[in-house]
């Protein structure tokens, strides 16, 4: 356990360094880097992702995937913005919307616990299906006159300090999920799920239910999203979201989450929603073409793999020359 | 061929049409299109015009092509996202290429398969060799081959009067009345059926897709194997790049983005078993056909278009939801319990 | 969808602004300002258009152009540009709005922060910037491609369809409102707008809903494209169907891109603004409000010489300036452009 | 011997024996599956081999295959040193291989999966599906097999994928054919055309290799048995020269009492089983379970043992039938259920079922029972350790550590851990599903002591295992299954092999119940 935990803190360590490289790179190159006003920035241009990532890296680490929740965010912000062009006061709107996240998390979670679908194409067809309806819901208008306080919600800072209002939903939810994963018997469940579903399944697990759980958690927190995101656009519209998956689930599988669940932390994919909003921070005030971003990006993505990979390898052989005892590639501890 | 000895157990009425439904998934499929076009072309005859009929296959041509690499791939368990991507790439290379009059459009289009292939190779080495999960692996490229095309093609954009003249003209062309994309993509899923049933290297693949575990104990190279399948599935991706450059005649770095979407619900809708070893490229050529009708039918029959995303998402949820329900009786159908009739040691006596 | 329309259209410009160019705070201020302009999506030849016009400002005007943006005309990716480029303390933002509300909170906090925003091409929110030099006034638009459709329909009559970029773009929904307005006239009575589809100014989906229109549509005269790359793939389509002659295109396009269909016939007029001169004003403006010669009240007038005959232009209401009417584009002038 | 070629063409050098291992060893962490073995097998002879479970034979034949290299050690065929590096290697050596646990393609056809591998190919090297079916339909002909060669593999009975994969090893025209319990789930009718046709390779020179645990078989169809005994062999002869106890003795390692198990008070009735049935596994099982009481549940492969247990522990929803746990009605719609009922089920397949094996053994102990543990939602890391290791301690585990990942252990300790696990749920009712199979005879005496250290302590259980001395010894009571219904219950004084295989077989004449549904009579 404890060399398990040890060669687990291994990659948050990773990134953690990386993180501290990028932050001395971004202020060797600029002077106002490090100013509230551009770390409030930095922080707010990946907020929704950083926050769409942690039920994800949970759905993750339970061996699904959910690829349907960028569709989701479109939707949720094609509704409200229905909702309040149709006079519903955004007390009302707002839950409504979230209700509906979460009746879509738990179609996907139906299709995949119920009728035994892989979740890959499960959430590809909602993919299509939930922005679909957001484009029905809403149609080709955009929404807005939303109320000031819901935009400044969006879009200001905490008063006196440069944290962007989204991010008091984003701390607490970090905190609370990585809690639960990380703390309590609910988490211990996930991973027994995620490496061993058979297993958890006879020692009494509820498997079926727990992942129905995470998709509706997923859904819901992504019409959350959805509706931070329009009160940073302080405007709705159908086509909100869209690309986003790829940022989320780059950000899940750089905090070192397996794709074939069992392994990952919500540390880790804090970690890499930082490190991923300094990166893309950085590169901007370098001015460095959006191109290289994206390549940057899918680069990070598969090198993240890459080098675990490599580094097993070189160890299993290093074993091997010394006769030691082989264990199974992935040996990691339960956080 | 008599072989009285030999008979299929008997599985009950019903057990046998739901087999044969899901034996002749193809010819469901195709039967499905020929009602489907029936139905439209009774609120909108247009469906059936000539010119309408080789704008739909051409398109679906293309996804086709592109869904019978995506096929390879998925046999094997694995997953290609970034087709889209190479689509992209090929099609910007190739067109500036021509723009340019570096090469003559033959030249072109071999090189603009070659890239492709190279294109696929990438992914076949991370996934192949670097254990890389496909999904991880080609959700990568996704990204690093777009940001190529972007860097690339800047602002610049090819369009129709950059390219030799005449070249474009293949998208319409027939050959006996019958569209050219649609004859190359034919052949393609021909060559590619006769592939995967009649050489040991198709058969391997089915293996590979089955039974990862059984297949290593047999001594098939599962690595090789899958990393032909992503190179194939690059070469493809590369020929349905060309076609699509030929096709739409501008093009500029963002061609082809979502495209993926479409070519995986096709094999979906084909039959093709997104866990691997089963399904076939007529299947999914028919799935691709299956979708560009149904988007056709939304515009002729001038349905808003909002309704052609959900439909799509709906399309795919219920065909791989029936998939698993008659995956569920046919097993449940066959297993027959055996009469385990005596044992070995029964009737033997002992010493 | 923009102006012009936001996604990448034909020629490279001579000379274009690279995003990942010098960043401005490396060179020191000479005379001029520092202006960062933030297209919709950067490697967009529209956009590279004007900003070879505002470049051409920059050194005539020994100040500094910068040009940065996202790949993609999203306002979730446009919006941390322009804040970054608020923390870098640029003199003034011309920015082309991926959304009118999406991006009015950042600008907002840019003009909090002492910068001068100026919008091109597509207007952000009002209160959003101090300026926003408009390519056309939108009636003249409208009106111009009523007339446009009149003149290539045999008699001015039968059914014609517009095909749009974005079923949301701002600028083409109110020209194309413009445009139904200008329809109603009497002389337009025999015109029946028969569809408005969309191509979301993408070339594919654009190809694939002209080739809808024809076969929905077997009467169809003139197809009007209010986005470059509309009228782009609807002459395309138009041209390989060999349907050159019953049906016409005309619309908003890029003449470089648009040569080969005026002279075969299948496009025989459209038109649009000097892309280059939108550039160009877009960072005179800039200029003038840093150097606090113009604050984009209503009535404050300017000249920019080489613009507008060298007359005076006038802030309007909203603090709106106005580039002048749009070209006309013909067989007999086409080969004067290059943009 | 090797005189006794009748065929022509497969004689090898007269002196040199067709295959011979030397000094063969092979470890899987800390189990030494073989250790310095070295064996014959002639051309023209059936060579048996037997030994208990975990002995190593499967890991002798997967060696043989090119599946598993050996640590040490050589093999020669036809005395020529030969590394089998890979299964494709063994095939073109000669080699075929029936294994012990199908791994056939489900989604292939019956032909396909007897000819995967070296496909008959046409002209232009394509795959030519009229030979492979012809001479599939010819081979499952000669066994008497009544399949459809183009039916899809998935679906099949177990039996029937067994017969693939014999099929399979027979249209290789092997030299050596190494047969790992071809016979588990075969019918009586089945077996003896495989029999018919093992001798006639045998005639024709080819060398056999034949496992089983079915002593009747290794008499019946070998000339010379090999015992092995936790990886080591410990004798070779000639079977006319060997009686039964030998073998068992030489298996064993001594005569008798392997299985202490001292008298002990039975008490009330805990479970009760009334007319369970589910549609196509089993039918109309009744039975009960008393505290203090083991109840063997015996049968052959397939016999739908494991399948009553699943039901019972809420895995499988019944079509029928009553389960009564202390008298009251239950229904279980999940093993979360079951266990809240008191039901704890000891999975056959240890690492697929039993165990994650990447948790550590505090982490696999408290699974079940975290609700329970954690009240207050939150994990006490301590309170997780020291429940772990009382159980583990009681149950002798041997480990460094609670915190061990499970993986690292042995398997016999990785049984032990699974059974720590669910004495911690405190059970009314154990199943044990095989409980020691797999794991080295040191393992399996301290499970069968620990076994009935919880039975005299008042659990009631239920022991499903295929090793009939292991259910003659420990049971007080024993329930035969066959085809899915109960054919006999015998007690303790009165069990026998004999009778318990009559009944396993369908054969017992004494309160068995009428058999349904079965075509070959
Ligand atoms: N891949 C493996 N990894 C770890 N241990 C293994 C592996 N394969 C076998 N073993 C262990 O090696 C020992 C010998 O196993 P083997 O399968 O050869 O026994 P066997 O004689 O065939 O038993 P059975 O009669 O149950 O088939 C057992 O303790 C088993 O748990
Ligand atoms: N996953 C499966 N797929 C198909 N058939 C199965 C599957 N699992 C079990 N069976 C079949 O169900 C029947 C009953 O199996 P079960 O495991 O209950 O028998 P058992 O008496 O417990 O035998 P064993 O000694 O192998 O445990 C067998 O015919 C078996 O082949
Ligand atoms: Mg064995
Ligand atoms: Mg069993």
């Amino acid at each position: 356990m404890t060399a398990a935990v040890a060669r687990l803190a291994r990659w948050e360590i990773l990134l953690g360094l990386v993180l501290l490289a990028l932050l001395g790179v971004g202020q060797a190159m600029s002077a106002v880097f490090l100013t509230p006003r551009n770390v409030a920035n930095l922080t707010a241009a990946l907020i929704e992702v950083a926050i769409m990532a942690l039920p994800l890296a949970l759905i993750v680490i339970a061996g699904e995937i959910d690829l349907s929740v960028e569709s989701m965010v479109g939707l949720a912000c094609a509704l409200l913005g229905f909702l309040w062009a149709a006079g519903v006061p955004l007390e009302a709107g707002i839950p409504i919307v979230l209700v509906v996240g979460a009746l879509g998390g738990l179609l996907n979670g139906v299709l995949v616990t119920g009728f035994g679908l892989p979740s890959l194409v499960v959430t590809i067809g909602t993919l299509a299906l939930f922005r679909g309806l957001a484009l029905v819901v809403l149609g080709p208008q955009g929404v807005s006159g939303f109320p000031d306080a819901f935009t400044t919600f969006g879009f200001g800072t905490v008063p006196g300090t440069p944290i962007p209002w989204p991010a008091l939903v984003f701390l607490p939810l970090a905190v609370i999920l990585g809690v639960v994963l990380h703390a309590t018997w609910i988490g211990r469940q996930i991973y027994a799920v995620g490496k061993n579903a058979s297993a958890a399944r006879f020692s009494g697990v509820r498997v079926l239910r727990l992942k129905l759980a995470l998709f509706v958690l997923s859904g819901t927190i992504a019409a959350l999203a959805g509706v931070i995101l329009t009160a940073r656009f302080a405007s709705a519209r159908a086509d909100v979201g869209q690309g986003m998956t790829l940022t989320v689930v780059t950000v899940v599988l750089l905090g070192g989450v397996n794709i074939f669940g069992g392994r990952g932390t919500i540390p880790g994919v804090v970690l890499a929603a930082l490190t991923l909003a300094v990166l893309g921070n950085v590169l901007r005030l370098g001015n460095v073409s959006a191109e290289i971003q994206s390549i940057a990006i899918g680069a990070l993505l598969v090198v993240s793999v890459v080098i675990p990979n490599l580094a097993h390898q070189v160890q299993a052989l290093y074993r091997r020359v010394r006769g030691g005892r082989h264990l199974p590639a992935g040996a990691v501890g339960t956080g | 061929m008599a072989e009285p000895a030999v008979l299929e157990r008997p599985t009950g009425w019903a057990g046998r049409v739901i087999t044969l439904a899901a034996r002749q998934r193809e010819l469901t499929l195709a039967g499905l299109i020929v009602v489907l076009a029936a139905l439209v072309a009774l609120q909108a005859p247009q469906l059936l015009s000539s010119s309408n009929l080789a704008q739909v296959t051409a398109q679906a041509s293309i996804i086709g092509i592109a869904a019978v690499g995506q096929t390879l791939v998925i046999l094997t368990r694995n997953v290609d996202l970034s087709v889209e991507s190479t689509i992209g790439l090929v099609a910007f290379v190739v067109a500036e290429v021509l723009a340019q009059r570096m090469l003559e459009p033959a030249a072109a289009i071999a090189f603009g398969v070659g890239l492709g292939l190279v294109l696929g190779v990438a992914n076949g080495v991370l996934v192949a060799l670097l254990n890389v999960p496909s999904i991880v692996a080609t959700l990568g490229t996704l990204s690093i081959y777009r940001g190529i095309d972007f860097l690339l093609a800047g602002g610049k954009q090819v369009t129709l009067t950059d390219l030799p003249p005449g070249y474009t003209d293949a998208a319409r062309a027939t050959v006996v009345g019958i569209p050219l994309f649609f004859l190359v993509a034919v052949a393609i899923i021909a060559a590619f059926a006769v592939i995967l049933r009649q050489t040991t290297f198709g058969r391997q693949l089915y293996a590979v897709g089955s039974n990862p575990e059984a297949a290593a104990i047999l001594g098939i190279r599962s690595r090789l194997i899958v990393f032909v399948a992503f190179a194939l599935c690059g070469m493809l991706a590369g020929v349905a790049g060309v076609l699509w450059g030929i096709e739409f005649g501008t093009i500029n770095a963002t061609a082809a983005t979502g495209v993926v979407l479409q070519v995986v619900a096709a094999c979906v809708v084909g039959g093709v078993n997104i866990f691997g070893g089963s399904g076939t490229v007529v299947g999914a050529g028919l799935g691709a056909l299956f979708l560009g009708f149904i988007s056709n039918a939304l515009i002729l029959l001038r349905l808003s278009q909002f309704w052609l995303q959900a439909i799509y998402g709906i399309v795919i949820l219920v065909a791989v939801s029936i998939d698993a329900l008659v995956t569920r009786r046919l097993a449940r159908s066959t297993t027959v319990r055996r009469s385990f009739v005596g044992a070995a040691a029964a009737g033997r006596a002992r010493r | 969808g923009s102006g012009g329309g936001s996604s990448p259209a034909a020629s490279a410009p001579a000379s274009e602004a690279p995003a990942g160019s010098a960043p401005a705070s490396e060179v020191p201020a000479a005379g001029g300002p520092n202006v960062v302009f933030i297209p919709k999506a950067v490697n967009n030849p529209y956009f590279d258009a004007a900003a070879e016009g505002a470049r051409k400002a920059a050194d005539e005007l020994g100040g500094q152009f910068t040009q940065i943006g996202s790949n993609n005309a999203v306002a979730a990716e446009q919006i941390p540009f322009i804040q970054d480029a608020t923390t870098q303390g640029y003199d003034a933002i011309v920015v082309s709005a991926t959304g009118a509300d999406e991006v009015a909170p950042a600008l907002k906090a840019a003009m909090d922060a002492g910068i001068k925003v100026v919008g091109y091409d597509s207007s952000p929110a009002s209160g959003a910037y101090h300026v926003f030099v408009n390519q056309t006034d939108f009636s003249l638009i409208g009106g111009a491609m009523a007339q446009w459709a009149c003149d290539l329909a045999p008699d001015c009559t039968g059914e014609i369809a517009i095909l749009s970029a974005t079923a949301t773009a701002t600028n083409q929904n109110a020209w194309i409102a413009d445009m139904e307005d200008a329809l109603k006239d009497p002389k337009f009575a025999n015109l029946t707008l028969v569809e408005t589809v969309y191509g979301d100014d993408d070339p594919q989906k654009s190809t694939t809903q002209a080739q809808g229109l024809l076969q929905k549509y077997p009467n169809l005269k003139v197809i009007v494209a209010p986005t470059t790359v509309g009228i782009l793939a609807a002459a395309q389509v138009v041209k390989q169907a060999g349907v050159s002659d019953a049906v016409k295109v005309t619309g908003l396009g890029l003449p470089n891109d648009m040569k080969e269909f005026v002279k075969d016939g299948t496009t025989p007029k459209f038109g649009l603004w000097s892309v280059p001169d939108l550039g160009y004003l877009a960072y005179h403006v800039a200029a003038k409000l840093v150097a606090g010669e113009i604050t984009g009240a209503e009535g404050e007038t300017f000249t920019v010489p080489g613009l507008n005959d060298d007359q005076p232009y006038t802030i309007g209401p909203d603090s709106v300036v106005i580039l002048g009417p749009p070209f006309e584009f013909t067989p007999e002038n086409i080969d004067q452009f290059n943009f | 011997m090797t005189d006794v070629l009748a065929g022509p063409a497969l004689a090898g050098s007269a002196a040199a024996p067709r295959l011979a291992l030397r000094g063969v060893s092979k470890r899987f962490g800390a189990t030494q599956a073989l250790d310095d073995v070295s064996l014959e097998l002639r051309a023209g002879e059936v060579h048996a081999l037997v030994g208990e479970n975990g002995a190593g034979k499967s890991t002798l034949v997967k060696i043989l295959a090119g599946v598993y290299q050996p640590d040490s050690g050589t093999v020669h065929l036809d005395g020529r040193s030969v590394e089998i590096t890979s299964p494709g290697l063994a095939r073109n050596l000669g080699i075929a291989v029936v294994h012990q646990e199908p791994r056939l393609f489900p989604d292939l056809t019956v032909a396909e999966n007897v000819f995967l591998g070296h496909t008959p190919t046409g002209r232009l090297g394509s795959v030519d599906w009229g030979a492979m079916r012809r001479a599939t339909v010819d081979r499952l002909r000669e066994l008497d097999v009544r399949l459809d060669p183009g039916a899809q593999v998935r679906g099949l009975s177990m039996a029937d994928q067994q017969l693939i994969e014999i099929v399979k090893a027979l249209t290789l025209d092997a030299r050596v054919l190494i047969l790992d319990e071809p016979t588990a789930s075969l019918s009586v009718h089945e077996v003896d055309r495989l029999f018919a046709i093992v001798r006639r390779l045998r005639d024709r020179g080819v060398a056999v290799l034949f496992v089983s645990h079915r002593l009747d078989e290794v008499f019946d169809l070998c000339d010379r048995a090999t015992v092995f005994r936790d990886g080591r062999l410990v004798a070779t002869e000639a079977t006319a020269e060997l009686t039964t106890a030998d073998l068992i003795r030489h298996m064993v390692g001594r005569a008798v009492e392997l299985f202490p198990r001292g008298e002990h008070p039975v008490g009330d009735v805990v479970l009760e089983v009334e007319d369970l049935s589910r549609a196509g596994v089993f039918d109309g099982i009744t039975f009960s379970v008393r505290a203090g009481e083991i109840v063997g549940l015996a049968g052959l492969v397939g016999a739908g043992r494991t399948e009553v247990a699943r039901v019972l522990f809420g895995i499988d929803r019944p079509d029928r039938g009553v389960i009564r746990i202390g008298g009251a009605p239950v229904e279980f719609g999940s093993p979360a259920a079951a266990m809240r009922g008191g039901i704890a089920y000891v999975p056959e397949d240890r690492h697929q079922d039993g165990l994650v094996l990447d948790f550590p053994i505090a982490a696999n102990v408290s699974l079940p029972i975290l609700s329970r543990l954690f009240r207050g939602w939150f994990l006490r890391p301590a309170t997780e350790r020291a429940l772990a290791d009382e159980y583990a301690r009681e149950l002798q585990v041997r480990m460094r550590g609670v915190d061990q990942l499970v993986a690292a252990l042995s398997g016999g300790n990785q049984q032990k851990v699974v059974l720590a696990k669910w004495l911690a749920t405190k059970p009314r009712v154990l199943i044990l599903d095989e409980p020691t199979r797999g794991i080295d005879i040191g393992a399996k005496v301290e499970v069968h002591r620990i076994v009935s250290e919880l039975a005299a302590s008042g659990l009631a259980i239920i022991l499903i295992s295929s090793d009939l001395p292991e259910v003659l010894a420990m049971s007080d009571r024993i329930l035969v299954l066959h085809e899915g219904r109960l054919t006999a219950e015998i007690a303790r004084a009165e069990a026998t092999e004999e009778r318990v295989m009559y009944a396993a077989t369908g054969q017992d004449r004494g309160g068995a119940l009428p058999l349904a549904g079965s075509a070959h009579g």
